[in-house]
């Protein structure tokens, strides 16, 4: 029994740390947020360095093989660093979707490639969460008609990967014939989202036809939401922590007003017991993929609030200046609320999580 | 308790109405209303000037429409304003701090040179209080004056300078008197943007956009006439109109429309099966911000009713910025989490909803939680003032840097 | 225009406060709660000098004939003495029902008793609120037979009076055949509920089979049960203060640390509201009937949960002396929990004042 | 991450498990478990240290188990009890505070007289630490003892004592040092209930019950050798055993348990058409309190793993007060409000659901926020202690009365 991090994960961590404190300065940040694409060559060149793109493809695809709590670890650092690079759904998702439900084809053709950093696939499975107006996909002879919103890592896909309205998921290159990408500008500019529009578009489906692989992935994905909170809200209160014991206001350090040090603390109490959750839910990706759903709409919901809070409270501690863009806190900010909405908003989990113990029937 | 107003004020109110209906169409769009008046706002201005629809109160002879103060009708005004959606008279910093400032401490030159042309739009002001080092402690700011050949020789630095860039002047303060305590060494000082030494900088926010400016001052020579007050005296001469930019940002009807506009996008906006407003975890946030609201709109009555009849606001007013600034911040937070993923779309993008205001209000209503008084101060306020309670035990001064006290005060210490 | 109390109103109100701070000590309340039946004569007596029970009572029968705004003020400093008498069922709900719905009959027989303080009519409502399992009265031929919870100003009540399910109401004499009466236990020592069962019991219907009546009643009785919050967390806030202010730890006044100092101020800056939104529910009451059920479920709900909150912050502000019965603080905190629930909690009304406003339709 | 704990502990657990199917029968209710255990409870507890499922880390010697320390062991038997519904072993003041305390500073002599006959419930103990004047500044404590001819000659009053009505023996804290720092001056005593001059009043709380005491020392006289550690080092002992207190409260068994009851409660409470569960605003309170509580079962989890690595609790530690007694508050709190009206009914109503317990738990939890360590206390601990944010400045003493003092504080002094 030990329910903590491994000494490899230890270390994986800690490499992400480096590697990105290394290559991914507040600067480069800024920089790179400032473009259409905001996704650094740079610091993808440096993850590739220590095999991130492949870390949750199988070995004898040329990837790692690893966890989802691997992939949590780095999820986490890439938002402590608020790294401008794709992983979500190029790195993490799409590998996992062709590992559990692609053909022996589609591995062989796109795993290596994902791996080897030579291409990415956007995964769009919003439609699964929220079903919107003027939106869902439909498959008819093997042809993709619709919309699907907020295709994840965006910018630059090879091709995408995305969900019908009967829940399977569906493999569609960038250059298909009668796809148009409209790409979507939100809160955080330092990752891309887009809108997919299909009008008789050839398309791939993967095997399962069941929803179930959709379903993996909204988990996956949720767990790796909040441990991109956890990153950023990790950020935010050392961030809070350091100026308060910089800035002096009347005469004393900041930090020693009981007010200050109380906001600090209720940040560092709620954001801490979140770490142990995610872990959890990611370690049950793999090992109790019975609990997961629940154990995900759990971490997603939990650190959607909690996260929340400590966004606000820590630009509260920093006063005026964590309201100017002058130290970049709002890169965190906005990537804790751009992570609280994106599949589905903490009352969206909870509706769901309740479905899943049977509290009520489904809507 | 009688809500209404009694016939005088009812005619008032139609009158209003009336020239509402009028003259409606000749309002300048909210846009051409910021910092530099555009002409069309400016003659909007001026029309409402001469029907005593803004700068009601200020006397004839300096530009104003020179009635006697009446709450009730200021409210009435107020209230028709928001209510047709057209935008009232200008409401830059010159006209709410600058002038009530003039025309209780200016000299009479003052007053004749500078309040006409700010209330025409004619001279726009920025405000230069703030400091990057002196926030919620206001009264320990550093930039410095010293008297040169019947000059004051300014050198420092403001930051929060809202429309520095667009301003034709400034009032500022100045430490003038080095070897008083804080709040006794500072000046209240009106000078031109165009004096040499002057840089703006753009200061942009958390928003992505520009919203203030930092202004630097290295050796700007302002002569020693254009003080408001006396020498010393600018901490007390800036804290009246402090006490008017704390009123503005609690008025009840801003939250009221705010509130509206969520109610309208929760009707509009549809996920799965349903609108927003049709799912009961958000509908039941919907209805607790609406009392909310409503208790903030009676609490703003009671406020007036108590002016009116000469009492003071109480804590009835001491609560309304820190309340109105939260609950603003919590109709935007509802707001984004009622579009569900479509929140986190901003300005610009496809698909956003009412142009991506809702982010853009989320974040500077945590500004204006921040600003002019952090929620920590509001509360500190709160319990002083209006509860009595005892004030923090005076320490030590700390000298020294910061870095250096840190281990200094790290001594074991209790704190309840 | 005048958004505030008349000078009548501030006398009545001083002079409630006056009668029951020389009658009705906290010793004096904690000998009654400790009672079955906590009503004290003694400090009823004396609010009969003011002419409190008649004061809903139309001056044609001998009462003071004054406004619900008035009645609210009056709850307010009965809350805040945490007195033990009967007040908001017994000498405004059923002097309302049967000045507004009663024949004249039946305002000549109970009206001018109300007033002297002959007898008192408690009032059973609960049914329009929350109709639950094994509860509930019918009416058939005359006769009653059901159960009906809730009511309040119950012990020594003369008569009763109860909705049906239909939400007609029904006046029924105490000594009625075929009614059994059930105390109930409340937290709140301070106040007489009870249960009501009826099995074949005879009845005086009021006028009104509309349920108007009782909707007017539900109004009235949640802007009371308010205004008796808004009492208790004045009581509450104070008390805090007062506290803080004498109470020294770590060598300093507890209220001179920032902490206790913010708490004070976030339970003020909270509560304050209240008071003006009340005091407009109230005057509604007449003045804007159209009005008055959306502000009466946004005065319910919201006091409910701030006054939850200041119950709470108060108690912690006295810190284990405010957990012991020593200092009494108990008395309001409870005052507080049960005003929080009884005619709907905050979630009950606002699911209320969304139906009246038709954001959506009623369930 | 491995959740599995291993062959030899699903063996272990599979023993215990046993052990509960055949004994589980003897186990006494829990109210016979309170203060003085009951005849029954006394020979539960003593099958439970035969077979090791309690005292398992307490030498033989002094009649424990005297098993090497083993976490996942007593997780276990943690787990296991509370699976079952069945009592694990006393777990008294006496148990889980002096013995420890013993074990690590007693004399021999303390050991051999005190431990066995404390675990087998023989000997019930009280703590006397908290004064009415000395709540979160414990260390202010005023209960003095004096030296007279071989003994100490105790005055004061403590309280919060639980089970001083039952107990055969109380360890205390007093002032026996009047001239050291108030930390430095604190000898730890131990001695009997029934010594004279000792008088023990019930103290009622807001529940209506007296779950604790007050207790009165006049002169009462104690052989010096009754003393635990040095004398003025009474503060260092106890700080061990507060220790052991604050694990207490934290228990995520014990949140999860309460959780369920409230999932029944909910299940089972009907308001109009349907369940207390199918409101859907309710609903979505119950699921937040779920995703906390999973979160710090989930926290305890890791704590346990970094003991068993001997690694440090760390922040994951520090927070488990705060947290748990707030989440526990919190999940009355909804009990209370899916009841609707009958959440106010009280133990004794006819109607309440679960003897009334809810609202008692909901004060009775508010109590646990305040006491050992009020959250503003555990909120200065986490900042200090878990982030290193700077202490308080120092401030000079306030001597005399507090009233006199205040208006000396009420100088103007900024508090941000």
């Amino acid at each position: 029994m030990d329910f903590g991090l491994s000494q490899e994960q230890q270390m994986l961590r800690d490499a992400v740390a480096r590697c990105l404190a290394d290559t991914c300065p507040l600067e480069h940040v800024r920089e790179c947020s400032e473009r259409d694409n905001p996704v650094s060559d740079k610091v993808l060149d440096a993850l590739q360095g220590l095999g991130i793109p492949g870390m949750m493809i199988p070995e004898e695809h040329g990837g790692l093989g690893m966890t989802l709590l691997d992939a949590a670890l780095v999820a986490e650092q890439l938002a402590y660093a608020v790294a401008p690079v794709s992983f979500l759904a190029s790195h993490v998702l799409a590998p996992l979707a062709l590992s559990e439900a692609g053909s022996e084809d589609q591995k062989v053709r796109w795993l290596p490639k994902i791996a080897s950093g030579e291409a990415h696939i956007s995964v769009a499975i919003s439609e699964t969460v929220e079903a919107r107006d003027g939106a869902g996909v439909t498959c008819r002879g093997g042809k993709l008609d619709g919309t699907a919103l907020f295709a994840l890592d965006f910018a630059g896909a090879d091709a995408f990967l995305v969900t019908d309205t009967t829940g399977r998921l569906h493999l569609v290159p960038a250059n298909a014939s009668g796809l148009e990408k409209i790409p979507l500008t939100t809160i955080d500019r330092t990752r891309s989202v887009g809108e997919l529009r299909f009008a008789q578009v050839t398309a791939e489906p993967l095997a399962d036809d069941s929803g179930f692989t959709a379903g993996r992935l909204r988990d996956a994905g949720r767990i790796l939401l909040a441990a991109d909170s956890l990153g950023a809200g990790q950020a935010m209160i050392e961030k809070a922590v350091d100026y308060s014991g910089q800035r002096e206001q009347f005469g004393r350090l900041i930090g020693s007003f009981q007010a200050v040090k109380h906001m600090c603390a209720e940040m560092a109490a709620h954001h801490e017991p979140c770490r142990s959750l995610i872990w959890y839910a990611a370690y049950a990706y793999e090992a109790m993929p019975e609990d997961v759903s629940l154990a995900a709409c759990q971490a997603k919901s939990h650190t959607g609030d909690v996260h929340r809070f400590v966004a606000r409270t820590s630009t509260e501690v920093h006063g005026g200046m964590g309201f100017t863009d002058l130290v970049g806190l709002h890169y965190w900010f906005k990537r804790i609320g751009f992570d609280r909405q994106v599949l589905g908003g903490p009352e969206s989990a909870r509706a769901e999580a309740a479905v899943l113990q049977g509290w009520i029937k489904a809507a | 308790m009688d809500l209404d107003y009694g016939p005088e004020y009812d005619a008032f109110r139609q009158e209003m109405r009336l020239f509402l209906k009028m003259h409606g169409h000749r309002a300048p769009t909210g846009q051409a209303r910021a910092a530099r008046p555009s002409a069309e706002a400016v003659e909007w201005q001026k029309l409402l000037i001469e029907h005593g629809y803004t700068a009601r109160t200020i006397p004839r002879d300096y530009g104003g429409y020179g009635s006697e103060p009446d709450i009730l009708k200021s409210r009435i005004i107020a209230e028709e304003f928001s209510r047709a959606g057209i935008p009232g008279g200008l409401a830059n910093q010159g006209i709410s701090m600058l002038v009530p400032t003039l025309l209780e401490l200016g000299t009479e030159e003052q007053k004749r040179q500078w309040v006409e042309p700010t209330l025409k739009g004619e001279v726009v002001w920025c405000q230069g209080y703030s400091e990057p080092g002196a926030g919620s402690d206001l009264a320990s700011l550093k930039t410095s004056a010293r008297i040169e050949s019947g000059e004051f020789v300014i050198n420092g630095q403001k930051i929060w300078t809202s429309t520095a860039k667009q301003a034709d002047m400034i009032f500022c303060l100045v430490r003038t008197e080095h070897d008083a305590p804080k709040h006794g060494g500072i000046s209240y000082l009106i000078f031109s943007m165009d004096t040499p030494g002057i840089e703006v900088r753009p200061l942009k926010t958390m928003t992505g956009h520009a919203e203030f400016n930092e202004t630097f001052f290295s050796e700007v020579r302002v002569p020693v006439g254009q003080i408001v007050g006396e020498r010393g005296q600018g901490w007390f001469v800036a804290n009246a109109t402090l006490g008017h930019e704390r009123g503005m940002l609690g008025d009840p009807d801003a939250l009221e429309n705010r509130f509206q506009a969520l109610v309208r996008l929760m009707k509009e906006e549809r996920i799965g099966m349903g609108r927003a407003i049709d799912n009961s975890v958000l509908r039941d946030r919907l209805g607790a911000l609406q009392a909310e609201v409503a208790a903030m709109k009676c609490n703003g009555m009671r406020i007036l009713s108590n002016s009116l009849k000469g009492e003071p606001g109480g804590m009835a007013k001491l609560i309304v910025k820190l309340q109105s600034c939260e609950l603003a911040h919590q109709i935007s937070a509802l707001a984004i989490d009622a579009m569900g993923e479509m929140g986190i779309l901003y300005s610009g993008s496809a698909r956003e909803r009412m142009r991506g205001t809702w982010q853009w209000n989320y974040m500077f209503q945590l500004g204006l939680i921040i600003g002019g008084g952090t929620a920590q101060i509001q509360k500190n306020i709160i319990a002083e003032r209006g509860l009595d309670m005892p004030r923090e035990p005076k320490l030590p001064k700390i000298s020294g840097a910061a870095k250096g006290t840190a281990d200094m005060l790290r001594q074991k210490q209790g704190s309840a």
